[in-house]
């Protein structure tokens, strides 16, 4: 599986290893961070959670979208889940094709993709005590989602 | 009356106090099942913040309930 | 130093932790990579040469342009000089920024300029033994060339 | 008649034979510099396809050239 959910930390070398190919020249790769501040807030720690199953069918349909649509070598997402401090990685997607355009926007998509449709949830814990789930105040975040009939 | 299988997770499942239930309803359609869940434990979410899973896969709100289903509501994701 | 040409291999976790910031959420790193063919020929090695004095100020102008244009956090840029085997990183960019966007577009802004304006060379070893170096055999190959008067 | 130092590299140092050169010349420029060179030694590139440095810097091929200045003929570049 190149799409996955990770309950523990994730080991960047071999990642970077499972993109290798002599037939590519370009290897972009995104990592996610915990930052210190979302829409102005301080924020302490985060936590994750994921409907893992469907996480993992979702990522694996975006990795085949972003396969059909640039010319890439390789292309692997993984996203983990639980608590996570400032600085810790969160999610990271790695692409490789023999030029660095395909690379680059293949690389772009998987993450904006990833970011917009699978089930995973944020929620941050802020220094002042509070918590809030990421995009749960506000309607419409969802691409694609259907109001019900 | 049937049993469908669901499960919580985030805002829905700290709203609802557990992760999973087994509900007996006469809901027919998911979009039946999350207004009645909704009105039973004040689920802050409106139905149009969500999507519906059945069975692991994203399913229409519309789509007739199984007896036996297992049903996910999805709150707004938020990866990255 | 930002911007370096290097004669020995890079350390890429010491690059990667160059990047880390408290304010940044998104880092994307750009690896090119020697590969086994170009424009249809197959390669067996590469060498790259730099005039490492203009080189390392072109690419500081290049790292202060994107760190104007887009909002980061940091951006780094590596080039290798010397001989290189099939599989072998050529080239290394790094940039973080508090959101994505800003790092993908900062991250292709110094791969591509660096590309067109910073004076590193390659020459090609080809499996019938033949060698080129790239982009001499046309002209009109510089960004900014301008003809002699 | 005044002496430049020349450096060269890449496609121009192979076909030259050597990195670096004291160059007594009466060109004013380094377009003339470069024509002079061109027709002692053969070199394949055009002018057009080049860039000039003098001093660590790139110039226009239209600067008066001073005694003992720095000149670097600059090929068309390839990195990445």
């Amino acid at each position: 599986m190149n799409f996955r959910i990770s309950a523990t930390p994730l080991d960047l070398d071999a990642l970077k290893r499972s993109l290798s190919d002599v037939h590519a020249g370009a290897c972009v790769t995104f990592e996610g961070w915990v930052r210190n501040h979302n829409e102005g807030k301080p924020v302490l720690t985060l936590e994750y959670e994921s409907y893992a199953v469907l996480a993992e069918r979702e990522g694996e349909r975006i990795l085949a979208e972003a396969r059909e649509r640039f010319p890439v070598t390789a292309a692997v997402c993984i996203h983990r889940i639980g608590h996570l401090a400032l600085g810790d990685l969160a999610v990271w997607a790695g692409v490789s094709a023999a030029h660095r355009g395909a690379a680059f926007d293949a690389c772009r998509y998987l993450i904006d993709e990833t970011k917009a449709r699978v089930p995973i949830w944020k929620k941050e814990y802020y220094a002042d005590g509070a918590t809030q789930w990421i995009n749960c105040a506000t309607r419409g975040e969802f691409a694609g989602a259907v109001p019900p009939a | 009356m049937k049993t469908v299988h669901v499960q919580y997770f985030a805002l829905l499942r700290e709203q609802r106090g557990i992760a999973r239930e087994d509900i007996a309803t006469a809901a027919e359609t998911p979009a039946e099942l999350y207004a009645e869940l909704r009105a039973r434990h004040g689920f802050t979410l409106e139905a149009g913040q969500l999507r519906v899973a059945v069975g692991g896969e994203f399913a229409p709100w519309t789509l007739p309930l199984a007896a036996g289903a297992d049903v996910v509501f999805i709150p707004p994701v938020a990866g990255g």
